[in-house]
C-alpha cells in the first residue's frame, strides 16, 4: 500500500509541476508562483513553511532551466533572495552579523503572501457583488422636459491631462534651433589663432586670445573659451603650437613651434 | 381538477408589481402590455400589475403615463420646473481652450505671451474669456516684467470640476506616462518639467486671497 | 411674532419628498444632497425628504441607494434577471486589472509603487489607463514623501458600479484591517520609508476627508 501511495504521490507531483511549467507565462511575477506553491502545502498561511517554499521555488527554478525555458529576471532575483534566505534559516546565526534575521525575513514574504492572497480573495468578492449595468440599472429614460437654452461646457481630467500630453509631446518633436547668437563655433577660433598666432613666439595665457565682447556674459565666454581650447589642441596636433598648463586649473598657455 | 398545476407559481402580485416597476424604470422606451408579459416570469398578468402599479405612483412625484399603445414612468408635470438642470446642454471645451486651460494649470502663474509659446499659435480672446467666464481661471498678479504683463491662475471651482485637492496634484509628465497617456519617449531631462514647475511655484495657491490686481 | 414671515413658506414635507422623488428620478447621476438643496425652493430639507423617500422604496422594485456623498434611484438588484435587455456588456477586465482595483480600493490613497510591492510585478501602463477611463480611480492627492508621488482612490462611479455606500463598505474590510493585512509594513531590514508612509496615513478611512457622511 505504502509503494502505491508514494507512486500516486509521484504522479500528481509531476502534473503539479508539468502544470507548473506549462503555465509559466501565466504567473504574474514571483510573488504570484510563491503564492501557487504555497496551496501544495495545504495549511493555512499563517503556517506556512517558508523553508519548504524557498525549496519548491528553487525545485522550480532549476526545472525551468532544464527545460530550457527563459525566466524573466525578477524570477531569478526572487530565485536569488529565497537561496540566500535558506542559508539564513538553515545556519545558526551568526552574532556578528548584521541586518534582519531569517526569521523576520522569512516572516516578512508570509506577510507578503498573506496579503496578496488577502487582496486576491477581496477583488474576487469584489467582483461577486451586484454590478450596474449587470445586476441592478440606472433610468432607461433620462427626461428631457423643458428646453432651457443654457450651454454648460465640460472638460474632465482625462481631457485636460490628454491635452497637456498633446502639447508636451508635440514639443518634444520641435526641430532643435540653436542659440546662435552666443555660441562660437571651433573653425571661428581656429580661424582667428591661426591669424594671430604668428605673434606668440613666448608662452602666453589662452585666455587672451579671447575675442572683445566674449568675456563677459557667462555663456558667450564658456562658448569661446571651450572653441579656443578646442582650437589650439587642433592646432598643437598640426604641430604649429606647444601648449602647457603648470598644474590642475592653471592657465593654459601656448606658443608657436618653430619648425 | 384534471389539469396539472404548473411547474412553477407565478409570483405573487405584490412581487409582479416590483417587477413592472423596475422594467419601466430601466426601459429606454415605452413598453407595451404584451412586452411586459413576455418579460414577466410564466404566469403573470402584466396588465393588473400595471394597474396596480399606475394607482401606486397617483400623487406622487412620478406618475405611469400612457404613451401611445405602451407604458413608461414620467415626473409629474408639475414638477417640471426642477428638470431644468437634466436638460441644461452639455458641451466639451474646443480643443483649443482645453489646450489652454491645461498650460495655465501646468505652469501657473502664466502669461497669455507664455500659453502662446507653449501652443505654438496665437490665443484667441474668445478662448480667454471663455475660461474666465467658467470661472476655471482668473487673473492672478502682474508679472514685474517689462510691460507688467497679467497672468492667469486657476481657481477653486476649477479644483472642484476635476475634482483635485490643489493644483499640486495634477499628474506630472511622468505619471502622465506610467498611466499610458503619452506615448513618445521623452527627451532626457524633459520628464519632470510639470513636477519641477510645481516646485517652481510651491505657494501658487497660497495667493488665493490676493487681490485680482494688487496694484 | 414680531419677525415677518419669509414671503413664500417651504412646501410641506409630502411635496418635498414628491420633488426630491422627481429629481432622483429623472436623473442617471448620483445627486448630491446639497444639489438636491439648491435645486428645491428655498426652506426645504432635502435630507430629512430623502430619509422619506428611501424608507417610501424599501422593498419596492426600485431602491433610493446611497452612493459615496450623492444619492440614486437604482432598480433592486434581485430583479436583475428582468433586464437582459438593458444589460450592458462591459469590457473584461484583466486579472492585473481587477487586483489592481482592489489594491486601490483598500489600500488607498495608493501610490503606483504600493500596488507593484503588493502584487510583486510591475504595474502595466494599460492597467492603471483602463481603470483611469472606467473612472473607476481617479488621481488623489500627491503622497508627501521623497518623489511626491501621485496616489490613487477610488471614485464615486466605482461606488455606482459595485453598489456600494461608501468605501467602508468594501467586503471583508475590518477582518483585513484586523489581519493586519492592510498596513504598510516594510521589510525587515530596509531604510524606514515605510514608517513615515505609515505615519503619513495611519488609517486611510479615519481620514476626514473620506465621503462618509454625506450631510
Amino acid at each position: 500500500m505504502a509503494e502505491v501511495s508514494t507512486l500516486s504521490d509521484h504522479v500528481a507531483d509531476r502534473v503539479a509541476a508539468e502544470a507548473l511549467i506549462v503555465d509559466v507565462d501565466g504567473f504574474e511575477g514571483p510573488l504570484d508562483l510563491l503564492l501557487t506553491l504555497s496551496r501544495t502545502q495545504k495549511v493555512d498561511l499563517m503556517q506556512i513553511s517558508v523553508l519548504d517554499l524557498a525549496r519548491q521555488y528553487l525545485a522550480f527554478v532549476e526545472q525551468a532551466k532544464s527545460l530550457r525555458i527563459e525566466l524573466a529576471a525578477d524570477y531569478l532575483v526572487m530565485a536569488a533572495w529565497l537561496a540566500f534566505l535558506k542559508s539564513r534559516l538553515l545556519l545558526p546565526p551568526d552574532p556578528e552579523e548584521e541586518g534582519p534575521s531569517g526569521e523576520e525575513l522569512a516572516a516578512h514574504l508570509a506577510f507578503q503572501l498573506q496579503r496578496l492572497e488577502a487582496m486576491r480573495e477581496a477583488a474576487a468578492q469584489l467582483m461577486a457583488r451586484d454590478q450596474k449595468g449587470r445586476d441592478f440599472f440606472v433610468r432607461g429614460l433620462p427626461e428631457t422636459v423643458e428646453r432651457v437654452r443654457h450651454v454648460r461646457y465640460t472638460a474632465s481630467l482625462m481631457d485636460l491631462m490628454q491635452a497637456y500630453a498633446r502639447l508636451r509631446t508635440k514639443d518634444e518633436f520641435r526641430p532643435f534651433v540653436m542659440d546662435r547668437d552666443s555660441v562660437m563655433t571651433m573653425e571661428e577660433a581656429l580661424d582667428r589663432m591661426r591669424g594671430l598666432i604668428g605673434f606668440a613666439g613666448e608662452w602666453t595665457d589662452l585666455a587672451s586670445y579671447m575675442p572683445d565682447g566674449w568675456g563677459g556674459d557667462p555663456v558667450r565666454r564658456r562658448s569661446a573659451t571651450a572653441s579656443h581650447f578646442a582650437a589650439s589642441l587642433e592646432l598643437a596636433k598640426a604641430g604649429r603650437i606647444e601648449i602647457r598648463q603648470g598644474e590642475t586649473f592653471a592657465p593654459i598657455q601656448i606658443r608657436r613651434r618653430d619648425g | 381538477m384534471a389539469e396539472t398545476p404548473p411547474l412553477f407559481d407565478a409570483p405573487p402580485p405584490a412581487e409582479q408589481e416590483r417587477m413592472v416597476e423596475a422594467i419601466l424604470f430601466a426601459s429606454v422606451q415605452p413598453v407595451t402590455v404584451a412586452d411586459l408579459n413576455a418579460r414577466l416570469p410564466h404566469g403573470c398578468d402584466a396588465k393588473a400589475a400595471l394597474d396596480a402599479l399606475r394607482r401606486r405612483y397617483e400623487g406622487r412625484g412620478v406618475h405611469v403615463v400612457r404613451v401611445g399603445e405602451a407604458w413608461a414612468m414620467r415626473t409629474a408635470p408639475d414638477l417640471g420646473f426642477l428638470m431644468s438642470r437634466e436638460t441644461t446642454e452639455t458641451r466639451k471645451l474646443s480643443r483649443a481652450a482645453i489646450e489652454t486651460l491645461a498650460i495655465v494649470a501646468y505652469h501657473q502663474p502664466c502669461t497669455r505671451a507664455e500659453i502662446e509659446e507653449i501652443r505654438g499659435v496665437a490665443v484667441s480672446r474668445g478662448t480667454l474669456d471663455q475660461l474666465l467666464e467658467l470661472e476655471w481661471i482668473r487673473f492672478g498678479r502682474r508679472r514685474e516684467t517689462p510691460g507688467r504683463p497679467v497672468t492667469f491662475v486657476v481657481t477653486q471651482e476649477f479644483l472642484d470640476q476635476f475634482g483635485l485637492e490643489s493644483a499640486r496634484d495634477l499628474p506630472g509628465l511622468k505619471d502622465l506616462r506610467a498611466a499610458g497617456l503619452l506615448e513618445s519617449r521623452p527627451e532626457p531631462g524633459a520628464a519632470s518639467e510639470g513636477d519641477e514647475k510645481a516646485a517652481d511655484h510651491p505657494d501658487m495657491f497660497d495667493t488665493t486671497s490676493d487681490p485680482e490686481d494688487p496694484e
